[in-house]
């Protein structure tokens, strides 16, 4: 019966996808994509990867569909119709499907548990997941310590990004560089959020601390059900910009200032950088947690622990900055 | 039985699509989105209880709470463009 | 007794099914976007309500029926909010129940 | 399992097409990007696809799983790595379509090549 | 000293890795320049000893967070990794110090701590890609050098290099994923992402498709991302219209890690256990290198803004480096290895003369540098010098990589000689782009109306000429790339050095 129930929802997701693809209406593309995003979080789920299915959610539904309305607002909401190299993209991407599907014809097991993939590294993981660090989420044990090396990339690359469109959209347009200065009044009549609907924002109002509880239930219960820092950064983010949503950029900007996004950013990648070189002055290699404390496994425990808290800090403080650096600007 | 909800729920995922595609204008295609939502939430909430792991219920909950930001989001972009250009947001998709 | 529970919850289940389906087609048959806003609405929340206290009434008491406690509460406080201001934004922006126009003419 | 697993291997491939022929054929900024995260989110498929097992269940042990299967972690752990690099390209990618549009008023590919010749 | 000299792997990377958070928040005016280049340095004098420990005949390991190899991340420091390093600091040091005055004329004082964290993060990326002997773990610092690099080319003041940028994100994005495609598939076939765990257990499939699709899709990405021919067409623009320190950063190191991955893999990997690689890879690589150098060459001749003629150029080389490694032989993987050191100092040195002419001239076309020589004598000698190390005159760098480069095609007969006329031809190509530059600002007269402009800045000016002189001295003192080089080249070729 699972069988049909992941053939059922890849259809609908390869029907989404074209949907995507072949409409002129961006805001309908990205509409859209949220569907193709809760899709494939299901999908996900049903494949035994609640860790991913909860980032792909927090990610595809939330933070991106957001982040594509907000450069939607400042850019064009259609397409103007004019497909390039038609010809050529087809020809390109056929071979590469091709080549793809080139490869199933030699008998890869998907599924099987005898397949080299389940049997060399992966079963190392979940023996030894209980022994080194006692923990039952042996996904976030991989993601905190055994590839913690990786997070750290991984929250460094979350890093450049924020850097990247804080750089980028420092700049202002030649055009209005002495409109500068009346360009703040005018964002903030823009960005009241939706002040006028009463029920809107009574219920949001409501959900805002529910939505960043759950956050930190998310963050700190990492090791034990799905989730850990990256998606909890994702879910307080969310949150936070829910609130920007219902009172507007200003308000938001007052709960949550710009010196703290700063510092949450910073401070985030900083603190998981420590928790590496507190290792490594105790003795440890760089990022081995098992000299946190007298117990190698209680040293582990807690280096997770900090080091999520790394992750959610950095990604919470990225999101949002990316988030008001794009709802600041007006249109041109 | 479980198989009965999630089919049922399934069956109306795939309509909320076709109302998606179908349009005609942008709020039904809001409309579809946020019925889509609930029905993943549904669809997840019985799928935890079938393969016997309830304590993956977080990520109901979750996704009830990012869906409704996803449509908010939405609404206030319509309220904004409205505001911007009153002409755009009344035609047709 | 756990028999009538079981036999309960199976009837709750099945009957959420049922308008889970027809808030399904409501919106996918009728004829403009307030009447589909309705179908789906309502039934939405019917439909929601009658799973989650079934899938309850089988978890019996534990987290889980607390966790979905909460999500039925996140549910029925987003989902009619959500259409209430998708209504509002969509009569704002001048898109009139069909009755409403003109014969011949599609507002939607 | 085993026709299914090739199924979900092909979805991967046909998301793969779609996505990388959105990249290719659109002249629109901002449907290129949609489709680059598509083209990624189709990798996505193609790991969790391989870290599943039949009959498994998710990594996570708990007091009410009585089933000794689980399914492999190590490419779930990459994806969350590798969904959050996608998130941000897309985000990165944003950035620089707003200050194009802003520069040249335009995100329509031809149009931008169009205006710097002049 | 010795407890941290264990360390020196992941001090190479964590250094200007966790350097970046602090840098953001410095706002003081000039403190951020002062703290990359710092930092830089210190990156630069950490490469420099992970190299002594390596021409020492020591094995550089180090297991990230205590796990042993296929479980946890290893890093690894061998010949090539380490020329490479030398590379890459070496670049982002020399380029920092040309580039305060710069950024500053192009930059806002309130942006500034972000670009050299940008560049910091780019840095620590290339790096991360060198020592790291994981492959998923190279894809995650391969991100965060790509997102960092784009950041630096939009960081200009030129609105072009916007557009340049989103293509060079979208096929870097695409070479990136088709790398994990691949990447995906091996493990499918291998359960590991160890490399060296991976260089096993790829003997016993190596002979099923799925390996095969993966050996493509991971040459190809790399090839992308490498700018090898055909996939060039991000560079040109990029290189262009980037800050003119970015392009002396990025056009010594961007593309020649790409190049590493993309020998590492099929030499390494793929080379030694997939039948008929060989022929294959061969039969491949070697027309697309001898294209590269022809075509870009040529539309290098024909070109008329020099720093775009400068990328053409950069495209060309990357047809020698591909060449001497499409020989497969010792020789020529030595010659590619060189080539990659050598071509570094040559263009960075020719772009450091852009810089100094950046500082002073409006533009950068051919056309308006006429009589600058009279003008900026001592930048366009530094110009000249280095030109002739790119063309390869004897006495220079590039001399002993088109030694080895013409060597190595001795020893294939026939097809060797055809070689050597199309290494000549590329050679005398060169002769002729960088004369037109040469022609142009010595011997025309300079254009009317034009203001009289002054020599470069002293700093710029004694940065470039300390690469343009380093050119020499590899050139006459080859011992160290020579050396580093050919024991990279045994390890590609799986030779115990």
């Amino acid at each position: 019966m699972t069988v049909f129930f992941g053939v059922f929802l890849l259809t609908l997701l390869l029907i989404v996808a074209i949907a995507m693809v072949r409409t002129d209406n961006l805001f309908v593309a990205v509409m859209l994509g949220g569907i193709f995003s809760l899709l494939m979080a299901t999908i996900f789920f049903l494949l035994d990867a609640p860790d991913v299915a909860l980032t792909e959610a927090a990610v595809g539904a939330g933070v991106s569909t957001v982040l594509y309305l907000a450069a939607l607002a400042l850019t064009a909401e259609r397409e103007k119709i004019h497909t390039v190299h038609q010809i050529k993209a087809l020809v390109v991407v056929t071979t590469t499907a091709l080549l793809v599907i080139f490869a199933t014809f030699d008998n890869v097991q998907f599924g099987d548990p005898t397949a080299p993939v389940h049997v060399h590294v992966g079963p190392w993981y979940l023996e030894n997941t209980q022994r080194y660090m006692d923990i039952p989420n042996v996904v976030t044990a991989i993601l905190g310590s055994f590839r913690g090396y990786d997070t750290l990339g991984e929250l460094f690359v979350v890093f450049t990004a924020g850097i990247g469109v804080l750089f980028l959209l420092g700049a202002r347009p030649k055009k209005d560089t002495e409109a500068a200065e009346t360009l703040i009044p005018q964002q903030s009549e823009t960005s009241e959020g939706l002040r006028n609907y009463l029920i809107p924002r009574l219920t949001g109002r409501l959900l805002v601390p529910i939505i960043l509880l759950f956050g930190l239930y998310v963050q700190f219960h990492g090791e034990y059900s799905p989730g850990g820092g990256f998606q909890a950064g994702a879910i307080i983010a969310t949150g936070i910009i829910l609130y920007a949503l219902l009172e507007g950029e200003a308000a938001a900007l007052r709960v949550v200032p710009q010196w703290m996004l700063m510092a949450l950013m910073a401070g985030g990648a900083l603190l998981y950088g420590m928790v590496g070189i507190v290792g490594m002055l105790l003795g440890g290699q760089f990022l081995d947690y098992s000299v946190l404390a007298d117990n190698p496994v209680v040293g582990q425990q807690v280096g997770i622990l900090l080091i999520e808290l790394g992750v959610g800090m950095t990604v919470s403080g990225v999101l949002l900055s990316i988030f008001h650096a794009f709802a600041a600007r007006d249109k041109y | 039985m479980y198989y009965v909800v999630v089919i049922a729920t399934f069956a109306t995922m795939g309509l909320a699509l076709v109302r998606a595609l179908l349009g005609p204008s942008v709020y039904d295609r809001v409309l579809a989105v946020n019925m889509f939502g609930t029905k993943t939430v549904l669809v997840l909430i019985v799928i935890a209880f079938l393969y016997g792991r309830p304590d993956f219920l977080d990520l109901a909950m979750a996704y009830a709470l990012i869906n409704f930001v996803g449509v908010l989001a939405v609404l206030v972009f319509f309220r904004t463009r409205a505001q911007r250009e009153p002409t755009e947001t009344k035609g047709k998709d | 007794m756990s028999l009538l529970l079981d036999v309960f919850s199976w009837v709750l289940l099945s009957l959420g099914g049922v308008f889970v389906f027809i808030g399904g087609l409501g919106a996918v048959r009728m004829p403009d976007l307030y009447t589909r806003m309705h179908a789906a609405s309502l039934t939405d929340t019917i439909g929601s309500i009658l799973i989650i206290v079934g899938v309850m009434l089988q978890a019996g008491a534990s987290l889980a029926t607390l966790k979905l406690l909460m999500i039925l509460i996140f549910l029925l406080l987003t989902s009619p909010t959500a259409t209430n201001a998708l209504a509002s934004a969509a009569l704002i922006s001048g898109t009139l129940p069909k009755k409403a126009t003109p014969y011949g003419k599609d507002a939607s | 399992m085993d026709w299914l697993g090739v199924y979900y291997y092909w979805a991967f491939a046909a998301l793969l097409m779609i996505g990388f022929y959105a990249v290719i054929a659109k002249s629109n900024l901002i449907k290129k990007l949609i489709g680059l995260s598509m083209f990624q989110s189709a990798v996505f498929l193609l790991y969790i696809t391989m870290g599943k097992i039949d009959d498994g269940t998710a990594p996570i042990y708990h007091e009410g799983v009585s089933q000794q299967i689980f399914s492999n972690p190590l490419p779930q752990v990459l994806i969350l790595t590798a969904i959050v690099v996608g998130i941000s390209t897309v985000a990165l990618g944003l950035g620089i379509i707003v200050r194009i549009q802003e520069e040249y008023g335009s995100i329509e590919e031809h149009e931008i090549l169009g205006i710097d010749e002049r | 000293m010795s407890a941290w000299a264990q360390h020196l792997p992941a001090l190479q990377v964590g250094v200007p890795l966790l350097t970046t958070p602090i840098i953001v928040l410095l706002r003081p005016h000039g403190l951020a320049w002062a703290a990359a280049t710092l930092t830089s340095c210190f990156t630069f004098f950490i490469a420099v000893m992970l190299t002594l420990a390596v021409l020492d005949g020591q094995q550089v390991q180090y297991s990230m967070g205590g796990w042993p190899a296929p479980h946890g991340i290893a890093l690894s420091v061998d010949a090539f990794s380490a020329i490479l390093l030398l590379i890459v600091t070496g670049a982002s040091t020399v380029a920092l110090l040309a580039a305060r005055q710069i950024v500053n004329a192009e930059i806002e004082a309130s942006r500034q701590p972000l670009f050299y964290t940008a560049w910091l993060l780019a840095l620590a990326g290339f790096v991360g890609i060198l020592v790291s002997a994981d492959a998923f773990n190279i894809f995650v610092f391969m991100e965060i050098s790509s997102l960092a690099s784009y950041v630096l080319i939009a960081g200009g003041s030129d609105r072009r290099a916007l557009p340049a940028v989103f293509k060079y994100l979208v096929m870097g994005t695409i070479g990136a994923t088709f790398y994990l495609i691949g990447i995906g598939l091996i493990y499918l076939m291998t359960g590991t992402l160890n490399l060296a765990d991976m260089e096993v257990r790829i003997r016993e499939v190596s002979d099923q498709k799925p390996i095969l699709v993966a050996a493509g899709f991971i040459t190809i990405g790399l090839a992308l991302k490498a700018a090898v021919f055909p996939l060039h067409l991000w560079l040109p623009n990029a290189y262009t219209y980037a800050p003119v320190p970015v392009t002396v950063f990025l056009a010594a190191c961007s593309t020649k890690v790409s190049l590493y991955l993309l020998l590492r893999f099929d030499f390494f990997l793929f080379q030694p256990n997939l039948l008929n690689h060989n022929i294959q890879f061969s039969y491949f690589i070697m027309p697309l290198a001898i294209l590269a150098i022809l075509a870009a060459s040529s539309l290098a001749m024909i070109e008329r803004n020099l720093k775009r003629l400068l990328a053409y150029s950069s495209i060309a080389q990357v047809g020698y480096i591909l060449l001497g490694a499409s020989l497969v032989s010792l020789i020529g993987l030595t010659a590619s290895v060189i080539h990659m050191f050598n071509h570094a100092l040559a263009k960075a040195a020719l772009f450091l003369c852009v810089a100094c002419l950046a500082t002073r001239c409006v533009n950068l076309r051919i056309d308006s540098l006429r009589g600058v020589a009279k003008q900026m004598p001592w930048t366009m000698a530094a110009f000249l010098l280095a030109g002739l190390s790119l063309i390869g005159v004897p006495g220079t760098a590039g001399f002993i990589s088109k030694w080895y480069l013409i060597t190595a095609a001795l020893d294939e007969g026939l097809l060797g000689v055809g070689l050597i006329v199309v290494v000549a031809a590329g050679s005398l190509m060169a002769v002729y782009y960088l004369w037109r530059v040469i022609e142009v600002a010595y011997f025309d007269k300079t254009n009317e109306g034009t203001k009289i402009v002054g020599e470069a800045p002293l700093g710029i000016l004694v940065v470039c000429w300390l690469v343009v002189l380093s050119n020499y001295y590899f050139g006459l003192a080859p011992w160290l790339s020579t050396t580093l080089s050919s024991a990279a080249a045994q390890i590609l070729l799986g030779q115990v050095p």
